[in-house]
């Protein structure tokens, strides 16, 4: 189980990051949505993996997981919804001001 | 015991047809055969499924709850759209490129 | 029960809420919102250095939960010291918007003062996420402010700023969880403590997370080599956000600085984390920051790259890491942020009175008001080169001094005089294209007048006489801050005498 | 009889999932592969209610909720920019 | 009842409101039911301006008794179809079929189309909303007609019965 | 008393603010208001004179910077009476002439401000006691020189020249900084009594040589020291006041006092005798040599003055004590006839209009009187009898032949001493000669005649002082001499005598050589003047300045290209290879015992059933990561492989125990989608598909390394046991927070304020995208699909219609749930906007917006400003920000209620949420109807063309 969820980790982490080093805004945008999803399941990952163990204290529910974990979770997927959005109207206003998709300067050809 | 029996029996028919589903999206020739995979047996599928696991629940707990069924709602509201949806844009797909079916593994758009 | 440790985050918080529902209203009483909010600002500032000048820390207790399980304010002599500092730069800056910048887009006050509350967030906090969270709401409202104003060079710095970003608070996440995953807490003095006791097993995994989260903070702060984004992105923004962004580097000073001497100094595990390499970068950084300002072709490039070059200097001195290097860059932290702030205003004047050719290094018009502005040029650009009698002087003095002993420290003497020699240069090339070499403007233009812009930028020439005047209650208060630094009152009084309760061990 | 009849049931939509990942990366349109998509939400309803069963509390029943309720909308918006190249208009 | 129509203009959706509330409750207690008929009678009120020209459900038995055909359709056709899709492929004969409708709701036509899409072996493709035509994909159909007779016949009809149109 | 020392400096300070003032009431206001100043500076050091003539050395000290060394201490000894005296005597005089000399139309006050500041800076380094002090005004006597040279800045060469000092000096007086900070360091105090006291231990320390080589650059390049001298001559670009006072009386002379005022600290080691006098040495000869091939003549005297600053450099270098006396003498000596012969060049330049010795000729014959004048100077500078400079010349002729240093060579130092003022005597002559007679003048703009009365006064003065001390050398400077140079000595004052005549010795024959040998020199020298143009081009003008600066930035701008080219990528990839090279390094020099990577826990105790699922998972992950990144460039694709990511990672959720995650990331996935596919319609793939092979492998290397670093690590943690303090949560979620849903309680009670910050960041985020979108104006792609008549699709339309009371109904349910099961105010907010998103998508925006028009900016104000306020409710009580509070409520018909405060707060929470995510999705759906071109046909056209403001509604 570790090794599965820390493989799909690294997985996404790598993807995701090849992603970001293109010089196309859309693959950029892309690949930080891939590098969040990886840099979530590192903080869920840092409470533990458990399954069936609900962090919720309710009847039936006999074993409880790590919650803190959790909630940064929240927070952090929350947090990069917002950035995705912004990037998304910062490429499209970058787009519209320089004609051009991709990134001023670029790299030499 | 009758319960876990019905359960039982509701739970495997579901992902039968689950999986029947899927075979369908796989196997048949065309988008719009392909479509009738999902959208109907899967509907079906999760249909018994959600029955299934109401009984399941409501045997163990006190009350009747009936709010696994708003699965089956929703899904019924919402699974049709998604096929008229996907027929649609076919069919426009269709229309653009009128001598053959799309050419495949490329979003045309890109071209 | 007294809420001061908190009101210089809520305070910019209700007033950019403010801004938000006052945007029908216009822009003036958005303008009032705003600047009240600063002053006020000025006064909670006062009144925080005041409280934290005794030498007391308070710590605040957020849902009155006690640390290190619910999110703790500290206020101490640094956290006072660097919320004064953003409130000193903050009003200057706003009044200086209230001219007419902040009619170039939308929501301008609103992010202005989200990005103070950013700001004083991660200056007061003392948990680990909690400063995650403010890092990226100080980002978020600094994203906003860099576009302010759109156009090409902005949209497109503010694309490469935002995805750095980006990837770095990733980075940050992920040392985060890592640490979390092994010290099991958030909290910075409890984290402290975790890692004073990390077993044999664990340390290279610790020593990891660590250095990822001093990557981040190296990021905020500009290290060389992670310094080459900055001035073309400082330099695109309009004058007061950039002015403002002068303290957001020191955002990553300052987080470094805490974690260094607060959590990573006591615990064998990383004591040595930062000790091997630091010094090198930070020379490299000056070095970076001096070629960035010999490149440069427009004015608020060059002071975004001796923003560089005052990273690389705070750096070295942290690297030093004694008590007298940790006072003098404090010292030098406070001249450098509020100098630096007030070039980006005067840069901002001189591209409007120039006209056309803004604050590019060609011949254009006569600036407007040449005197005045030329005074003031010479005065920040004395006071950024660390020329006497201003405050750069005494705070280059102060960081010489002290790293004199450090390893590496003839280099970093080298790489810190020609800081002060070359982009004096700079400086003085400028000088000669805007003030002597003009061409006489074709006729009298609307910016005659001295409008609100010309008196914030008034306002931060004053910082660096005034840091001269009063150089010596400065100083004190900054090596007394060094000291506070270094001793544990700060982590008994967020964790008490006993900091190992409450933990248990988890299947 | 549960106990063996779930793990019975994930196994066959486990092999309705990789049928319908094979769709999905096999194409070969577009709609093909947003009509797999669509499918994958339904499986993973499915999923959902097993794992419910599975571990004996309905703990995850809003997922499935949500996913029956939602899952349509991004399938909807895909087919929405095939036709006509905008989602919102 | 013009006193009640004010007081519940959506009566069948504040119902269907409630027991979906009520469904979800984890108990079904008396506060829960306040609660719901709350929500019940709020939310289709808010929410009344995005649904123009709602149509009323005339009879609602009629309803109940078609919801009862369809379901039971569903399971029966599902068994059809899955014969179908496991069998040999080439004994398949997908076609597209038009129906041509007698009901002019836009919003019953479209309950039509779903009920099609839902059960097996058809799928509504598309909607004429002015010449009225259901168009309908067939899985495997040979004999066309039927398929619109049966559509209209236990569908549509009711259909038009429930929603008096 | 001591007090009057920095009276004295606030006078001059005084001064200078007050002379702009004063200029608004004409020029000569201006100049009595300095000339005050000045004159008000030496009676305040005038009652202390008497002491220090004495051999009394006064010292005032006040605290600035103790312990950082710094404090403003002062001294006045005889080295600073000295000096004072012709800082501010010659300062008078200075102000007078510059008040006759510069045009009408001048900015006479701010010339006379800046020439007081500097004045202030130079008598501020004369009487300083701490060195960092004297750094100070060191630094300020730099600026303003910078400042003064470019007084006439219209003028090209003038600039640069002012640059080129700056440079220079400024240099110089940041090695002296070092140099003064090790000084400090070894010597243990940053005071001079202290620091002249310890000289024995200063030489001893094996920092000296660092020292004193960082301290006599600074002296060097200020006293225009060979090689650094070139500033010297371009700065003559600057008016004749400010030449005559900085670059012959003052300024240079600060390196020349430097040398005296350390002296007792630095000097007596064979390296300071090595450095300052073979420097000094150089620069004696060098300035002399080319001072007579320079055709202007101010060029001529600025050569003259780099050469006697060399010869007193020379004369410190020698080390004996008689000729640091003579040292002291020639700075006395040269400043009164430098200062006079500026001053006359001045007046001639006045005069002519040009300072080119080859049309400037014969103006004995009309200006006879200045040209007396001049002619006396001159002479004092070329060593003639009965004048000053014959009697320091002769002091350092007599200490060339006396001086111990050169064993069996004692001829070499005599020689070089004569052939030095050979030379002197014969630019000396040229300049007597080529301007006095030599024929009549050619060409010259305006005819000569003599100047003002007054503004010959200032001359007259100093040449009566040439000739009163050259006659008369004991009665007239004795006793200054005595005292500064005493203080140069520390009092081991040697004996001599000053007497115009010493008899016939071998100093006199010297004298009488070089006189003669100078003047044959100049006679012949035609043939020089060819073979310098020849041979030695002008390496030092302006031109080679501003062409070696320019080559610097030029050379700084290619690094910076290498580097900042605006791509993220190239500010990426240094990132990722910091972090992974700091990672690679942490990890490997850690405790051998912590290098293994996997960890003692047994781990997560799943069944097989679970491992099979997540293997399955891992398999969807695996097909959702590489479709992604394979179709990258087939966007719509992406979008695809990019939902089954996100719909693994919320399956990864759902089973491994977090059930707000899966549905925070399922609703939010969509909301994702959605945003994506509206930007789709405006971001084409880009032209140019093909990326360098090299680079996509780089990449992957990078990528790849980093995402294995981050897998290792995470299974490096997932296998060890730690401890937390998350206990305390689930332990007092219930009794504390009042929910069972520890998560929840997290968010909006233990850690409430975190989600206070995420919703404001949620909030930014739209508000930005808001600000960034509106008014931007974008044309849809080349191959974006057409628009349909049916946009519409009526199943999809209708369908909506009932499903959004629904969804609010659920979205209702999650939100007042949240606290004790999975839900809250983020999922809630999300399953809202995305049935009212839904609304947009099926039925258009006019749709939408006609039926709910919401102001979003408001609805997230309100939302931020409940959940501050909740916080805000808790102060209430006395309680800090947040604190919630929860209980029974008992209603009737309803019966117990369990409220708490934390559910309000998430309440703002969901309205923050419902409004940016709102806002964000209609404000870029909105752009599509605000498409630049119409339809079809233009579009690759429109693409080019920039984006235009809309009117701004907000004005
Ligand atoms: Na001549
Ligand atoms: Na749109």
């Amino acid at each position: 189980m570790e090794l599965i969820v820390a493989a799909g980790i690294g997985l996404l982490t790598a993807c995701g990051l090849y992603l970001v080093l293109r010089a196309e805004t859309f693959s950029v945008v892309l690949g930080l949505t891939l590098l969040s999803y990886a840099v979530n399941l590192v903080l869920f990952a840092s409470g533990r993996l458990v399954a069936n163990a609900p962090p919720l204290l309710v009847e039936g529910v006999p074993r409880h997981t790590d919650p803190l974990p959790q909630a940064l979770v929240l927070t952090a997927i929350v947090i990069s919804f917002g950035m995705t959005a912004y990037l998304v109207a910062l490429a499209l206003r970058a787009k519209g001001e320089s004609g051009r998709d991709g990134f001023d300067g670029g790299d030499p050809t | 015991m009758l319960t876990e029996v019905l359960t039982s029996a509701l739970v495997l028919i579901g992902a039968a047809f689950v999986l029947l589903g899927a075979v369908g999206l796989a196997r048949l020739p065309d988008l719009f055969t392909r479509l009738h995979g999902p959208t109907k047996a899967t509907t079906l599928g999760v249909g018994a499924m959600v029955v299934g696991s109401m009984i399941h629940f409501n045997a163990q707990g006190d009350g009747v709850s009936l709010r696994d069924l708003t699965i089956v709602l929703f899904l019924f509201i919402t699974a049709p759209v998604s096929a008229h949806m996907i027929a649609k844009a076919a069919l426009k797909e269709r229309e653009r490129a009128p001598q053959a079916e799309p050419p495949a593994q490329q979003d045309p758009s890109e071209t | 029960m007294s809420h001061l440790a908190i009101i210089p985050i809520l305070l910019p918080l209700a007033a950019g809420i403010a801004c938000l529902a006052l945007e029908r209203a216009g822009l003036v009483a958005q303008r009032a919102v705003s600047l009240a909010a600063a002053l006020m600002m000025m006064a909670v500032a006062a009144l925080l250095l005041r409280h934290a000048g005794t030498g007391a820390i308070d710590v605040y207790a957020l849902g009155n939960w006690p640390a290190p399980f619910g999110i703790v304010l500290v206020l101490d002599r640094l956290s006072a010291l660097m919320v004064a500092v953003c409130a000193a730069l903050a009003l200057p800056a706003l009044i200086y918007a209230s001219g007419g910048t902040d009619a170039l887009g939308r929501h301008f006050h609103a992010l202005f003062q989200f990005q103070i509350a950013g700001l004083n967030g991660a200056f007061l906090t003392g948990d680990l996420f909690n400063l995650f969270v403010f890092f990226e709401v100080l980002l978020l409202a600094s994203y906003g402010l860099l576009v302010h104003g759109n156009g090409r060079a902005r949209a497109n710095a503010g694309l490469a700023y935002v995805v750095l970003n980006l990837t770095g608070s990733a980075l940050f996440l992920i040392a985060l969880g890592l640490l979390y995953g092994t010290l099991g807490t958030l909290n910075m003095a409890d984290m402290a403590h975790a890692l004073a006791r990390v077993p044999a097993a664990d340390q290279a995994l610790v020593r990891t997370a660590a250095s990822l989260l001093v990557v981040v903070f190296a990021l905020k702060a500009a290290l060389f080599p992670l310094s080459f984004w900055l001035p073309s992105v400082y330099g695109a923004a309009v004058a007061p956000a950039a002015a403002l962004f002068a303290i957001m580097t020191k955002v990553g000073v300052y987080a470094l600085l805490r974690v260094s001497s607060a959590s990573f100094a006591g615990a064998p595990v990383t004591a040595d984390l930062l000790q091997p390499w630091l010094m090198p970068l930070a020379i490299a950084t000056i070095v970076a920051g001096t070629l960035g300002a010999l490149a440069a072709r427009r004015l608020a490039v060059v002071v975004a790259s001796l923003v560089v070059v005052s990273t690389g200097t705070l750096l070295a001195a942290i690297a030093a890491s004694g008590i007298e290097a940790i006072a003098a860059a404090l010292f030098y932290l406070v001249h450098s942020t509020l100098v630096a702030g007030g070039f980006f205003l005067l840069a901002g004047r001189i591209a409007s009175a120039r006209g056309e050719a803004g604050d590019g290094f060609r011949t254009g018009q006569t600036a407007t008001r040449a005197v005045t502005l030329g005074a003031a040029y010479l005065v920040f650009a004395l006071a950024i080169s660390g020329v006497p009698p201003l405050s750069g002087f005494l705070a280059k003095l102060m960081i010489l001094r002290s790293i004199q002993e450090a390893p590496f420290g003839p280099l970093a003497w080298t790489a810190l005089l020609s800081s002060s020699l070359l982009p004096a240069l700079v400086l003085a090339r400028a000088a000669s294209v805007f003030f002597w070499e003009a061409k006489p403007a074709p006729a009298a233009t609307a910016e005659a007048r001295l409008g609100l812009p010309a008196l914030a930028m008034l306002t931060m020439l004053a910082a660096s006489p005034l840091l001269v005047a009063f150089a010596a209650p400065v100083a004190d208060y900054a090596r007394a801050t060094a000291m506070q630094l270094r001793s544990p009152a700060a982590s008994e009084a967020v964790l008490g005498a006993d900091p190992a309760t409450a933990r248990e061990r988890r299947p | 009889m549960l106990a063996v009849v779930v793990p019975v049931a994930v196994g066959l939509v486990v092999a309705a999932i990789a049928l319908t990942l094979w769709r999905l990366l096999r194409g070969p349109g577009v709609m093909d592969r947003v009509l797999a998509l669509d499918t994958l939400a339904i499986n993973a309803i499915a999923l959902v209610i097993l794992f419910d069963i599975l571990f004996g509390n309905a703990i995850s029943f809003e997922a499935a909720l949500l996913i029956a309720m939602m899952g349509f909308v991004g399938t909807a918006a895909l087919c929405k920019f095939r036709l006509s190249g905008d989602v919102i208009e | 009842m013009s006193v009640l129509h004010a007081l519940v203009p959506a009566p069948v959706l504040s119902l269907m409101i409630l027991g979906l509330w009520l469904a979800l409750a984890p108990q079904i207690t008396p506060g829960q039911f306040v609660l719901g008929a709350v929500v019940a009678l709020a939310i289709p009120r808010l929410t009344a301006a995005f649904w123009p020209d709602r149509p009323r459900l005339a009879r609602p038995l009629a309803a109940l008794r078609l919801a009862g055909t369809v379901l039971a359709d569903i399971v029966v056709a599902n068994f059809a179809v899955a014969r179908r899709v496991v069998g040999p492929l080439h004994r398949l004969h997908p076609a597209f079929v038009e129906v041509p409708l007698d009901l002019r709701d836009g919003f019953v036509a479209t309950i039509l189309g779903s009920i099609v899409s839902l059960t097996p072996g058809t799928v509504s493709i598309e909607i004429d909303r002015e010449r009225w035509i259901l168009f309908v994909h067939a899985l495997d159909d040979t004999d066309p007609q039927q398929l619109v007779d049966t559509i209209k016949r236990r569908y549509e009809a009711p259909l038009r019965e429930a929603f008096a149109c | 008393m001591s007090v009057l020392i920095v009276l004295a400096l606030m006078a001059l300070l005084a001064g200078a603010a007050l002379a702009p003032v004063a200029a608004r009431f004409g020029r000569v206001r201006a100049s009595q208001t300095a000339a005050a100043a000045l004159i008000g500076a030496l009676a305040l050091l005038a009652p202390l004179a008497p002491g220090v003539l004495s051999g009394q050395v006064v010292v005032a000290s006040w605290s600035w910077l103790p312990e950082w060394g710094l404090d403003l201490a002062f001294r006045f000894d005889g080295l600073s009476l000295l000096f004072a005296l012709l800082i501010l005597g010659i300062g008078l005089l200075i102000v007078l002439y510059a008040s006759y000399y510069l045009p009408v139309a001048d900015r006479m006050g701010r010339f006379l401000g800046l020439l007081l500041v500097f004045a202030a800076g130079m008598l501020g380094i004369v009487l300083s006691e701490n060195i960092l002090l004297l750094l100070v005004f060191w630094e300020i006597t730099s600026v303003t020189s910078f400042l003064l040279i470019a007084y006439k800045y219209e003028a090209h060469d003038g600039r640069i020249a002012a640059r080129m000092a700056l440079a220079v000096t400024g240099g110089g007086g940041l090695a002296m900084l070092a140099g003064f900070l090790l000084l400090g360091h070894i010597a243990g105090s940053f005071e001079l009594s202290d620091i002249l006291a310890r000289g024995a231990q200063i030489r001893a320390h094996p920092l000296y040589a660092p020292t004193l080589v960082l301290i006599l650059l600074g002296a060097f390049t200020k006293s225009a020291q060979f090689p650094l001298h070139f500033w010297l001559p371009n700065a003559m670009a600057a008016p004749t006041p400010v030449s005559a006072y900085l670059h012959s009386a003052t300024m240079v002379k600060a390196g020349v006092f430097l040398l005296a005022r350390l002296h007792p600290a630095l000097a007596g080691t064979e390296l300071w005798f090595g450095l300052v006098s073979s420097v000094g040495a150089a620069t004696f000869v060098y300035g002399a040599y080319v001072a007579l091939l320079k055709h202007d003549f101010k060029g001529l005297l600025a050569y003259s003055t780099v050469s006697h600053l060399g010869l007193i450099t020379l004369l410190f270098g020698l080390d004996t004590p008689l000729s640091v006396v003579a040292g002291v003498f020639h700075i006395i000596n040269h400043a009164v006839f430098k200062a006079s012969l500026f001053m006359a060049a001045g007046i001639i330049d006045h005069e002519c209009g040009t300072r080119d010795m080859r049309r400037i000729n014969g103006l004995f014959k009309y200006m006879p009187y200045t040209a007396t004048l001049g002619i006396v100077a001159a002479g004092a500078m070329a060593g003639v009898p009965l004048l000053n400079g014959f009697l320091s010349k002769e002091m350092f002729f007599a200490e060339a032949i006396e001086h111990p240093h050169f064993g069996a060579h004692t001829w070499v130092l005599p020689v070089f001493a004569t052939i030095a003022g050979t030379l002197s005597v014969a630019y000396s002559t040229r300049f007597i000669h080529d301007v006095f007679f030599n024929g009549e003048p050619i060409n010259l703009p305006r005819s000569p005649h003599e100047p003002p009365r007054w503004m010959r006064f200032p001359v007259e003065i100093l040449v009566l002082l040439c000739i009163a001390v050259g006659v008369a050398p004991q009665l007239s400077v004795g006793p200054l001499l005595d005292a500064a140079a005493g203080a140069a000595l520390l009092g081991n004052l040697p004996a001599f005598k000053l007497s115009v005549w010493h008899g016939f010795n071998l100093p006199l024959v010297m004298s009488f050589v070089a006189l003669a040998a100078g003047i044959v020199y100049y006679l012949n020298r035609r043939f020089l003047f060819e073979l310098h143009e020849r041979y030695l081009p002008d390496l030092q003008s302006p031109v080679a300045f501003e062409r070696v600066y320019q080559a610097m930035t030029a050379a700084a701008a290619r690094v910076m290209a290498l580097v900042d080219s605006g791509a993220p990528r190239r500010y990426l990839a240094p990132l990722l290879v910091f972090a992974i090279a700091l990672g690679l390094w942490a990890y490997w020099s850690a405790h051998p015992d912590g290098l293994a990577l996997a960890g003692g826990a047994a781990g997560a105790p799943a069944g097989p059933l679970v491992q099979a699922l997540a293997l399955a998972g891992l398999a969807a992950l695996a097909a959702g990561c590489l479709g992604v990144v394979a179709c990258h460039r087939q966007r719509l694709l992406a979008i695809i492989f990019m939902s089954v990511v996100g719909l693994v990672v919320s399956m990864t959720f759902v089973l491994l125990s977090a059930p707000d995650l899966a549905l925070t990331q399922i609703s939010v996935e969509v909301v994702t989608i959605v945003v994506m596919l509206l930007a789709l319609r405006f971001l084409p793939a880009r032209a140019e598909t093909a990326e360098p092979r090299g680079r996509r492998l780089r990449d992957m290397a990078i990528a790849g390394l980093a995402g294995g670093g981050v897998a290792a690590l995470s299974y490096a943690m997932l296998t060890r046991p730690f401890e937390t303090i998350s206990n305390f949560y689930l332990a007092n979620a219930v009794p504390g927070g009042g929910g069972a849903n520890a998560v929840n309680v997290i968010l909006v009670d233990f850690r409430g304020f975190d989600t206070l910050g995420e919703i404001t960041v949620l909030a930014m985020a739209a508000l930005g995208a808001h600000a960034l979108v509106s008014g931007l104006r974008l044309a849809p792609y080349a191959g974006s699909a057409e628009r349909e008549a049916d946009r519409h699709p009526i199943m999809l339309a209708m369908l909506v219609r009932p499903l959004l009371p629904l969804a609010l109904a659920v979205s209702l349910y999650i939100l007042l749930r949240g606290h004790n099961l999975p839900g809250g105010g983020f999922i809630a907010g999300l399953v809202t906007s995305v049935a009212l998103i839904l609304q947009y998508i099926a039925c258009g925006i006019d749709f939408g917006r006609a039926r709910l028009p919401l102001d979003q900016p408001r609805l997230i104000a309100a939302g931020l400003a409940i959940a501050g306020a909740t916080g805000l409710a808790s102060w209430l009580f006395g309680a800090p920000f947040l604190t919630s509070a929860h209980g029974h409520v008992h209603l009737p018909l309803i019966g117990d209620v369990e409220l708490a405060s934390a559910m309000l707060f998430d309440l703002g929470v969901y309205l923050v949420v419902v409004g940016g995510t709102l806002l964000v999705l209609t404000e870029l759906g909105a752009l599509s109807r605000r498409e630049l071109a119409a339809e079809g046909a233009t579009r690759e056209a429109a693409t080019r063309e920039p984006a235009t403001q809309e009117p701004a509604p907000w004005n």
